[in-house]
């Protein structure tokens, strides 16, 4: 078996080799780690609604920027949706009514799917304008039997 | 002790686990509802319908051709024989009688035409057999749209030509075995009679068959190709033979079958129908190279009643269906376990 | 020497690929498609599916034959799939996570494999087949019954509302075409998926320098003889597994790049027939159970698919049912892989006689011909 | 000129299998630089020898040996194959160790290719560097040259000529840094009289150069032209070791085949033949590693016919052309009738019957019944022990004729069997020989084959098998060609013995002929002799 030499492979080689592996485990790892935090995607639904103490009234208009997406404009009571991967983010607003606030970052739970995220809140330069948003029909819905796992008998 | 342990390793401790597991089901049946009669009655009844399909291997494995994945060649020739009975018209016991007449020349040419091929690829048969089965279904499946079959029963409604996915034999031949001199013994339990007889007779004729000089002449060329050359017996010949008397009974197979089942299964149907009858072979003590009427018997009855009975039993016992997944696994891990058995090289 | 082109002779040897030229050509012009439909299709379906074909030329190389065993990789791969989904991982990160959590069982797979094929030498082909029902099993048995109950799943939207079990179907929405978005170049008029087809090349380069280490030497070796490569201290089993271990990671990753491409998966179907057109894709290509190179590759994945575009339009105007065309193209692909298996079957039998052949002309005397030969 | 301390010096080798001695205190050396040619007929235990030097597991499995082997004065016991390559040794087999596909230079270098690492093999070891294949051109080219011999580097193996095959396996052999001492076994057998003349002197150089080389060989003229030291073995014994200077071929055929007890045949006088029953002419059979290329000679009715020779020379051939068995060609005609050759089936219908020398591989079905593999031919090609059904229409197997008949035979030979129903491989090797020849004489044959009928079997079933060969020739009056490996046996039981050489027949002599006649026959010297006479 020596003819090949891989047993003859000196004590300092092997250990560096040893090394190289153990650190490509960890890179493996932390890329794995990497991955899942900067790919993990998250919604945000940006709501434009009075607060609910009254503190501050809603917008007539204004366009909100995330991140690099497109803007959204919004008008009064609106609701939109938009999709965010990662878990730090900026949000900027544009507005002609006046606001304490235009620009503002915020960081989400990694754990959670889904966020409301208040822009009057933020405008009026409150810290958790971003709070996690539960649906209420997250219970098991009933679904179509058509998509039952039936798998086709096969062999 | 040594003796039971030499016995265990010789018989295969897959089979023996599998024997205990369908065993320990009947066990345990009667304790979460299910009816022993019941169970008993669908595995013979479905012992009936598979036996002749794992007949159909035998003769290839004994005469050396290895396990037969090829079994849809036979599979075809049944299905023109019960399609052509039914356009016919025929019905009873003429209709089952003729759809087997007209089965077997079919069953002689596809199998003389399989047999030349598996010549050709000695050693490799096993995958070449199942990609032919594989061909001749789908090449079948176009055919069964364009062969000008006119019996309503068997073409699609509307549109006019083709023939159904599925046809029922209802009003042809179906049961027609199933309920010759069947008894019925309490409220569950029916033996058919006239399929397990059936079956008896095809399994008689193919053990005469092994008894006759052809049938010694193929034990032998599939036991040491060389042995038998050296006696004067052409090798090829006797694979050929065995390749025609297995397809033949590929479709013997199909016909008994389709009258438990109640109907004509076409197109994509039998693509996988060799795996289950492979199966139940290995699972009755056969390997690679040698079978018998025994492990047929043995084999069927075991692996019908874990199908039978896994779906009551474990569905009763799990609250779920897990009688697929079991299946699955069963059946190919016994066919894995059969192709890396270390055959006994006896030279 | 110059070696005259003998057309005879390159027929006989590519017979399958003439086939397969002959069929789309005369189906090609029934069909009725546009020239710019077929050509958008065929750029969509390399980027698709050649990653996958890829994966069979290293065990061919060690002389196993045609990996059908290779759809455990693709398991691995869609079990890294709902994952991702399951986890909201989106877009190429998603792909990048789906393959670092099937890297591992794609591994663990492919060591399994290698070792019961190590144990099956002389029918690595049916073997692998069986391997590959055989993980179907468990694979369903996993996916089915354990993802939910024993493996925690987040998201309800892809569990079963009993509670257990994953949906027979996955939305990939969150990974659709992510990778062939990520860089589309419009050539021509056609969009061709820039990022996608560096994959694939960055995966040619990787082959063309593998066949020039030890290790691709080794299995050169032991596929042309065991024997001699065992006699010589190459590790002939351990080489093997290797091999197979390769052969399942490039079908993981090729089963994520193919099933983003699609956009959603069949949880429990989409890996069943991987196998059998990754196999017809390279044999179609001129590949045969002991050779296959990268040009075998494109050309099969490129033939296989033209006859899979044309062939149920052509079926359609021909005889009035597209399911005819669809029966052909399966046919033709059951059938092209069975020629080819027996012709290479056949002419290895051939290549026996006629080295024996040789050996008598160099052996006997030419003037002892007394007898009939 | 003093004589520089040996190399290699085997002490008191012995081995023996199951009881059955192969080897027996077996000394000689091999000094530094010298060829020592290796002679024997085949079994005298050339291969056993080697395969102890080597180290080959087989040894060890069988109980190991017994005496000494010493390199360079110190003990040596190698483990596997390798251990010898490590220490120095290598060996060229008689069947070529070469991949087809791979250029001369890939095999040379084969595992042991020069590479260039990388990267990857920080993770993946080893086994990812490139191969550097510059470096293993010039190795391969390093070692052609020394060999002395024009060999394309680049060309693929499948497509060479079977000398370089050759040429190639030795330099594989010579390109380890460390290499001594190259055993070559039968290096020749394949070769053309030009090529082996190439292989000569390239093996010469090699010795000049400080190479120590055991060459293994029949033809005895080479040995004489290469070999320093001549070692010649006989029954696991050395019974000779001269200097190759002032020794003939003559000397060395007696050596090799010379038994102290003449072979005396007082029966042969009394014995009487009749007709011409088997004739053959320009018989030529392709089977593998025993090629007939043309033979021809005729054997009388109820004559015992001998055929022997070396291994490998063809005379197994003979038999199994005949019979059909493997492709061939000429004319065959038995009582005047022309026998079709490569039909099996024709040749026994014409009433031969061919007792196979590969036992377990044509001989018997191993794993069915002994009425069976009694019966079984008698069956197909007589149609015997079938009983009538239905008026003829339907024949099935008679097992209880197949039961009397094994009987029958178990009781003649007196073979050891708990039943008729045991299966053939549950047998002892004699016991099995018999079972084969109860086949045979169940054919009741006119003429009969027995190619090697008491190869590997002991002692006592030696005797009972070649009894029962003379009584069935003598009751019967069946004419038996009987073809053996083992000269003394052919000579105690035939008429006359014919000797095949390189798939001709080099001479017809009868048994009572001088010993050294038939050595000299079976090294293919006789030629040699009458051209220099």
């Amino acid at each position: 078996m020596s003819a090949n030499g891989t047993n003859g492979i000196s004590p300092a080689l092997r250990r560096r080799r040893l090394v190289v592996r153990a650190c490509l485990v960890a890179l493996y790892l932390a890329v794995g780690a990497w991955v899942m935090l900067s790919g993990r995607e998250h919604t945000l639904l940006l709501d434009n609604k009075a607060l609910a103490d009254g503190s501050a009234p809603a917008f007539r208009r204004v366009k909100v920027y995330v991140d690099r997406h497109d803007p959204i404009e919004l008008y009064a009571r609106d609701r939109d949706m938009i999709k965010v991967r990662g878990q730090g983010h900026k949000i900027r607003i544009e507005t002609n009514e006046g606001a304490e606030r235009l620009e503002a970052s915020f960081r989400l739970a990694f754990g959670e799917d889904m966020f409301l995220v208040s822009v009057p809140a933020m405008a009026k330069g409150d810290d958790g304008f971003c709070e996690v948003f539960k649906t209420a029909d997250e219970a098991p819905r009933a679904e179509p039997s058509a998509d039952e796992a039936t798998p086709e008998p096969t062999f | 002790m040594r003796k039971i342990k030499e016995f265990a390793a010789d018989f295969g401790w897959p089979r023996i686990i599998i024997f205990l597991f369908l065993v320990s089901l009947f066990i345990v049946a009667p304790f979460v509802g299910v009816s022993i009669s019941r169970s008993l009655s669908d595995t013979l009844n479905r012992f009936g319908q598979n036996a002749i399909l794992v007949l159909a291997l035998v003769p290839m494995v004994q005469s050396g051709c290895g396990l037969n994945f090829g079994l849809p060649v036979g599979i075809i020739a049944g299905l023109l024989g019960s399609t052509i009975a039914m356009q016919l018209g025929l019905t009873g016991w003429l209709g089952f009688i003729g759809a087997v007449a007209i089965c077997v020349p079919f069953g002689l040419l596809l199998g003389w035409l399989y047999g030349q091929l598996l010549n050709k690829v000695k050693g490799e048969e096993m995958t070449i057999a199942m990609y032919v089965g594989f061909s001749i279904v789908t090449f079948f499946s176009i055919l069964w749209l364009l062969l000008p079959y006119s019996n309503p029963a068997m073409i699609w409604g509307y549109g006019g030509a083709g023939l159904r996915t599925t046809i029922t034999l209802d009003n042809y031949w179906s049961k027609i075995l199933n309920d010759f001199l069947a008894v019925r013994i309490g409220s569950g339990f029916v033996f058919p009679t006239g399929m397990i007889l059936f079956f008896a007779l095809c399994a008689f004729f193919v053990y005469l068959f092994f008894r006759t000089k052809t049938g010694t002449a193929m034990t032998a060329v599939g036991s040491n190709p060389d042995f038998a050359r050296a006696g004067g017996v052409s090798s090829d010949k006797m694979r050929t033979v065995s390749v025609m008397l297995s397809t033949v009974l590929g479709g013997v197979g199909i016909l008994v079958y389709q009258q438990s089942f109640g109907f004509i299964q076409l197109y994509q149907a039998p693509l996988y129908m060799a795996f289950p009858a492979v199966a139940a072979l290995l699972i009755g003590g056969a390997s690679v190279n040698k079978a018998s009427m025994i492990n047929v018997v043995v084999g069927t009855l075991l692996f019908q009643g874990i199908l039978t009975m896994t779906p009551s039993v474990i569905n009763s016992i799990l609250q779920t269906d897990m009688s697929e997944v079991i299946r699955i696994v069963l059946s190919n891990g016994m066919i894995l376990y059969a192709l890396t058995r270390k055959t006994k090289v006896s030279k | 020497m110059t070696k005259r082109f003998d057309f005879k002779r390159f027929v006989a040897d590519n017979v399958v690929v003439v086939i397969f030229l002959v069929l789309t050509a005369i189906a090609t012009p029934i069909s009725g498609l546009s020239a710019n439909y077929i050509i958008q299709d065929i750029i969509t379906r390399i980027g698709r599916n050649s990653f996958l074909v890829f994966s069979l030329i290293l065990p061919v190389m060690a002389g196993m034959g045609l990996n059908f065993g290779m759809v455990l990789g693709a398991m691995a791969g869609e079990i890294g799939l709902i994952f991702a989904v399951d986890w909201g991982i989106s877009g190429v990160w998603g792909l990048g996570f789906a393959s670092l959590v099937g890297l591992p069982i794609a591994v663990a797979l492919g060591w399994l494999c290698g070792s019961i094929l190590n144990r099956a030498k002389g029918r690595e082909m049916a073997t692998g087949y069986i391997i590959g029902f055989f993980m179907d099993g468990v694979y369903q048995f996993a996916v089915l019954y354990l993802m939910g109950s024993l493996i925690p799943m987040r998201s309800l939207a892809i569990t079963l509302s009993r509670g257990y079990g994953i949906r027979n179907t996955l939305n990939l929405d969150s990974v659709r075409q992510s990778l062939d978005n990520l860089a589309m170049v419009k050539v021509f008029g056609f969009n061709v998926p820039v990022a996608t087809y560096l994959v694939v090349a960055a995966l040619c380069v990787f082959i063309v320098w593998f066949r020039k280490t030890k290790l691709g030497q080794d299995m050169r070796a032991i596929g042309q003889d065991q024997g001699v490569s065992n006699a010589s201290g190459i590790p002939v089993e351990k080489t093997r597994i290797i091999a197979i271990v390769v052969s399942t990671v490039l079908a993981m990753v090729g089963q994520i790049i193919f099933l983003q491409n699609m956009g959603n998966m069949a949880t429990y179907n989409a890996h069943r027939q991987t196998g059998f057109f990754a196999v017809a894709a390279i044999l179609v290509g001129g590949a045969s159970v002991t050779k296959a190179t990268i040009p075998n590759v494109f050309v099969g994945v490129v033939l296989l698919h033209l006859m899979y575009i044309v062939m149920p339009r052509a079926g359609a105007e021909l005889f009035g049912s597209a399911q005819i065309g669809e029966y052909f193209r399966d046919a033709f692909s059951y059938g092209a892989i069975a020629l080819a298996l027996v012709l290479h079957a056949w002419r290895k039998r051939r290549g026996v006689e006629i080295d024996r052949a040789g050996l008598r002309r160099n052996t006997v005397s030419p003037d002892a011909k007394g007898g009939q030969a | 000129m003093p004589k520089p301390p040996p190399l290699l010096s085997l002490k008191h080798i012995s081995k023996s299998f199951y009881g059955n001695a192969v080897l027996e205190d077996v000394s000689f050396d091999v000094g530094p630089g010298e060829i020592v040619g290796l002679v024997g007929e085949n079994g005298a235990g050339k291969t056993t020898l080697m395969r102890i030097l080597f180290g080959m597991p087989v040894i060890a499995e069988t109980g190991g040996y017994g005496g000494q082997i010493e390199l360079d004065g110190a003990p040596v016991s190698f483990k596997t194959p390798f251990d010898a390559l490590d220490a120095g040794i290598g060996m060229v087999h008689q069947e070529f160790s070469l991949i087809p596909g791979f250029t001369t230079t890939e095999n040379i270098v084969l595992n042991r290719e020069p590479m260039k690492a990388n990267l990857a093999c920080e993770v993946f070891g080893d086994r990812m560097s490139v191969l550097d294949r510059a470096t293993m051109r010039s190795v391969a080219e390093k070692a052609i040259d020394r060999l002395g011999v024009k060999l394309d580097p680049e060309t693929l193996v499948s497509e060479m000529p079977v000398g370089h095959k050759q040429f190639t396996e030795i330099a594989r052999e010579i390109i380890r840094e460390n290499v001594r001492l190259l055993v070559l076994d039968e290096p020749t057998a394949v070769l053309t009289e030009s090529e082996a003349e190439i292989l000569l002197e390239a093996l010469r150089r090699l010795a000049a150069q400080g190479i120590s080389i055991i060459f293994i060989s029949h033809r005895l003229h080479e040995i004489t032209k290469v070999a320093d030291t001549i070692v010649v073995l006989r029954d696991g014994k050395v019974v000779k070791s001269a200097p190759s200077e002032g020794t003939s071929v003559r000397d060395i055929a007696a050596w090799m085949v010379g038994r102290s007890v003449e072979t005396k045949r007082p029966d042969l006088a009394s014995r009487t033949f009749g007709e011409e029953a088997l004739r053959v002419e320009r018989l030529w059979v392709d089977m593998p590693g025993e090629t007939v290329r043309d033979v021809s000679f005729s054997v009388r009715s109820g004559e015992i016919f001998g055929i022997g020779g070396l291994a490998g020379q063809g005379k197994l051939g003979v038999p199994n052309g005949i019979m059909g068995l493997y492709a061939g060609g000429g004319s065959v005609t038995l009582h005047g009738k022309p026998v079709p050759l490569n039909d099996p089936k024709a040749a026994l219908a014409m009433g031969m019957a061919f007792v196979s020398e590969d036992r377990r591989g044509v001989g018997l079905l191993l794993d069915e019944s002994l009425e069976w593999n009694i019966g079984f031919t008698a069956m197909q090609i007589r149609g015997e022990y079938l009983k009538r059904y239905l008026g003829g229409l339907l024949k099935l197997r008679d097992e209880a004729g197949l039961r009397k008949l094994a009987e029958e035979y178990i009781e003649l030979l007196s073979i050891k069997c708990t039943s008729p129903k045991q299966f053939a491989k549950e047998l002892s090797g004699g016991n099995q020989q018999k079972i084969c020849l109860a086949k045979a004489f169940a054919m009741q044959p006119d003429l009969l084959f027995v190619s090697e009928p008491t190869r590997g079997i002991d002692v006592g079933a030696k005797e009972l098998v070649l009894k029962s060969l003379r009584h069935y020739n003598r009751d019967n009056g069946t004419t038996i060609v009987m073809v053996s490996s083992e000269l003394e046996e052919l000579r105690s039981i035939c008429d006359r013995v014919a000797i095949v050489d390189e798939g001709r027949i080099a001479g017809i002599l009868p048994p009572d002929a001088d010993i050294a006649e038939f050595g000299l026959l079976m090294a293919g010297e006789v030629k040699e002799e009458a051209a220099r006479a």
